[in-house]
């Protein structure tokens, strides 16, 4: 693990990239990242998440500076500009199932090929995708996802890079953390390592590439 | 009392000691008011907590601590949070005894329809095809009727939410099952005539044996300014 | 949650039964739990675990006492007992590489028809499995194991039944916590609610049907 | 010093700072002692646990806390623990820069045989498929004959742990590399020449160009008592 800039940290993600961050409705998103992605202008982003916020907050702020080309996301309900920019044909809106991105993601950072979810078996959600039949059941195989740079959150960092959540802003930066090449963290604490038990650790210091420095 | 409470506390009846409970958006919300006194019920939100309690005091909200809509709430004593991959392993895996949603239609085989409208809604399924195909029990709560048209009818002209059929509609009028494969009239609210819940309704409705009148005031008109609330998750 | 006697919660387990069992070489094994299926006599079970630890430790004590028809587990190189009794043709040994039975495990509890892992490819790991292709890739595809009963070790039980672990005592306890019709647990200490922080529950209480009182 | 000593000194420079490994039991765990000064190196133990620290001192060991094969062990500040799927995760995902596990043969396009002997020794393949399969580096740490018998064969006799090649065999008479898909000998140990390591070897083996002496002493002889150690994972 190194420390970053903030500038810097941004500065390592190039135009075009497929961006994994963190967050529900903006709560759990690292919010100076994204407001350096913004001030750094860039563009053709992929952006894997939960959902595109709203306007003005966490994701939403891509939305809004038109930086995405594309989203993977369970939801956009919130956000009317995401739904515009859909309609304009400027960006391609993949919508999945919650669960099915939650583990999609995780299989991606656990090192398996895919899963087989029930959901969406018999909706428009499962076109185009492999039905298999385990115990008699039919399931969606549903393959992993990975990215170039996962943009995390974390209550409390260490100076060795273990992670710990706050309540529901935990929800996609751990399985997130596991499944990009380059993983970037935003902390609001940084601690000396000890302060964290090791039974509270709830992202391992190894899989964090860059801490961002408080500014 | 208005339909949404109406609907919200004939639901809290289904409600049992122990159970882990997940409510959409709209309607579904109310039904944590009607808890039985006496009974503990554990409340999911999917973003990853279980014993959500209510909306924050004025200035004691914490912007870690929210529901699936992003507002700010409270967390019971014994509370727990998790991550998104557990919270949804908790709606698929059977641990979830209960998820109550709104709906836009139902078909006769209890087939849901409730996250998009194809060219006018897209907001994405968000949780709600996980919530369907993986709780115990799922309750649609939702008015009989839209804009004087039945939503529950033959076949759902909306894309359906999941191919496993629900278990129970509460609306204004009437409860209606689906155990036996097709819609049956469990119940008709208080001063609703079986007529007019069949009037009301699209699909066909076989008549439970034990039909049975509950509920506690009539419901209040169609036309009411609550109608386009809770019909999403 | 209901709190039980061991007693009868050992007496709920009909002979015959399927049971996942927490642990790792006996460490994390709810050790009273195991006495008292010997002390009752229970047969002719099937055993999920990582092993069957050694003679007289854990799992262990359930091989010596031949209650065991057969065992799903990664390892069984620290009991010479259980390789004599599999090679008598007494006990049938189901060998799953330790990664693919965490994952079978935490499928079944978790809602998922199965997962696709490159691990065994290639190897009599294979044998009888589905391969399929992913991005290029051969997995298996290996299905999700669930029990009829998981026996769970905890640290810390709080009166509701929220879980913690200890340290290298977690290892498979809360992906079994998740997949079994019934879910009972002996803990090293019960406390009241409120002691175990949100953020520091392992296994939300909801999951957990039977707490063993202590004695 | 011993063939132990020797092949785990060797395979210690193979570490670099920040590293995240898993050491299998016999050989490969001894490569912890020699971590370079100054250096940091996360030690995983596939049970739980990164960080792990020295045995325990006598009075001090905690039944909770205990490396993979079920010793009580330390953990150093900094350390983490996690469930079993967390931990194969880890592995699986390509967090794990290096695992070093004991050998029983090697084929000459460096797929590892070592979890079973048919009929003889059957104790489970435990981790090891999901190491060889998963971690960004495998390097066997092993003697480079059995009784006489060559480890690194043209064809394992012995049932396979992956089909995914090893990177690097460290003995105690050379240090064979398999990055074009055929043996490659890389270096010979000190006072160790290339004939023998040859004569001592089944499988074909290519020179490296750089081909070069390392090691600090001569080995001991192949009949000396630690010869059964660390075969297994």
């Amino acid at each position: 693990m190194k420390t970053i800039t903030l500038s810097d940290a941004v500065a390592m993600i190039p135009a075009g990239a497929t961006l994994m961050i963190g967050g529900f409705m903006g709560v759990g998103t690292p919010e100076p990242v994204v407001d350096e992605l913004v001030q750094q202008q860039k563009g053709d982003l992929t952006v894997i998440a939960n959902d595109t916020a709203a306007p003005g907050i966490g994701i939403g702020k891509l939305i809004t500076a038109k930086l995405l080309r594309r989203v993977i996301v369970s939801h956009i309900g919130l956000n009317p500009e995401t739904q515009q920019q859909m309609l304009a044909g400027e960006l391609q809106v993949d919508l999945v199932p919650q669960g099915t991105l939650a583990e999609r993601i995780r299989a991606g950072g656990f090192g398996l090929g895919g899963i087989l979810t029930a959901t969406g078996v018999g909706t428009i959600a499962a076109e185009g995708k492999q039905t298999v039949a385990v115990g008699g059941r039919d399931y969606l195989l549903e393959p992993a996802l990975r990215a170039d740079f996962a943009l995390v959150h974390a209550f409390i960092a260490d100076y060795l890079g273990n992670l710990q959540y706050a309540l529901t802003a935990r929800n996609f930066n751990p399985v997130m953390a596991m499944a990009a090449e380059t993983v970037v963290v935003q902390a609001e604490n940084i601690v000396p390592v000890g302060v964290i038990a090791p039974d509270h650790v709830m992202t391992p210091a190894p899989v964090v590439d860059y801490l961002v420095a408080k500014g | 009392m208005n339909a949404q409470t109406l609907i919200a506390q004939r639901i809290a009846q289904e409600l049992r000691d122990g159970m882990l409970v997940n409510l959409g958006i709209g309607i579904p919300t109310l039904v944590a008011n009607f808890v039985p006194k006496g009974m503990h019920v554990f409340f999911q939100s999917e973003n990853g907590l279980i014993g959500t309690g209510p909306v924050a005091d004025p200035g004691m909200a914490l912007p870690w601590l929210t529901d699936a809509g992003g507002k700010p709430v409270t967390a019971l004593p014994g509370a727990s949070t998790f991550d998104s991959a557990m919270s949804f392993g908790l709606i698929r895996g059977g641990h979830l005894d209960l998820t109550v949603l709104g709906g836009l239609q139902v078909d006769q085989h209890g087939r849901l329809a409730n996250w998009m409208v194809p060219g006018k809604m897209v907001p994405g399924m968000g949780g709600a095809m996980d919530l369907v195909a993986g709780a115990k029990r799922v309750i649609v709560a939702m008015q009989h009727t839209a804009k004087g048209r039945p939503k529950i009818v033959r076949e759902c002209s909306l894309p359906l939410t999941s191919d496993r059929p629900v278990d129970l509609v509460v609306t204004e009028l009437a409860v209606i099952g689906f155990s036996e494969g097709r819609a049956t009239l469990l119940e008709t609210m208080d001063g609703v005539t079986v007529e007019e819940v069949v009037a009301a309704t699209e699909a066909d409705l076989a008549l439970a044996p034990e039909l049975s009148q509950k509920g506690g005031a009539k419901p209040v008109p169609e036309s009411a300014p609550t109608a386009a609330v809770g019909e999403t998750v």
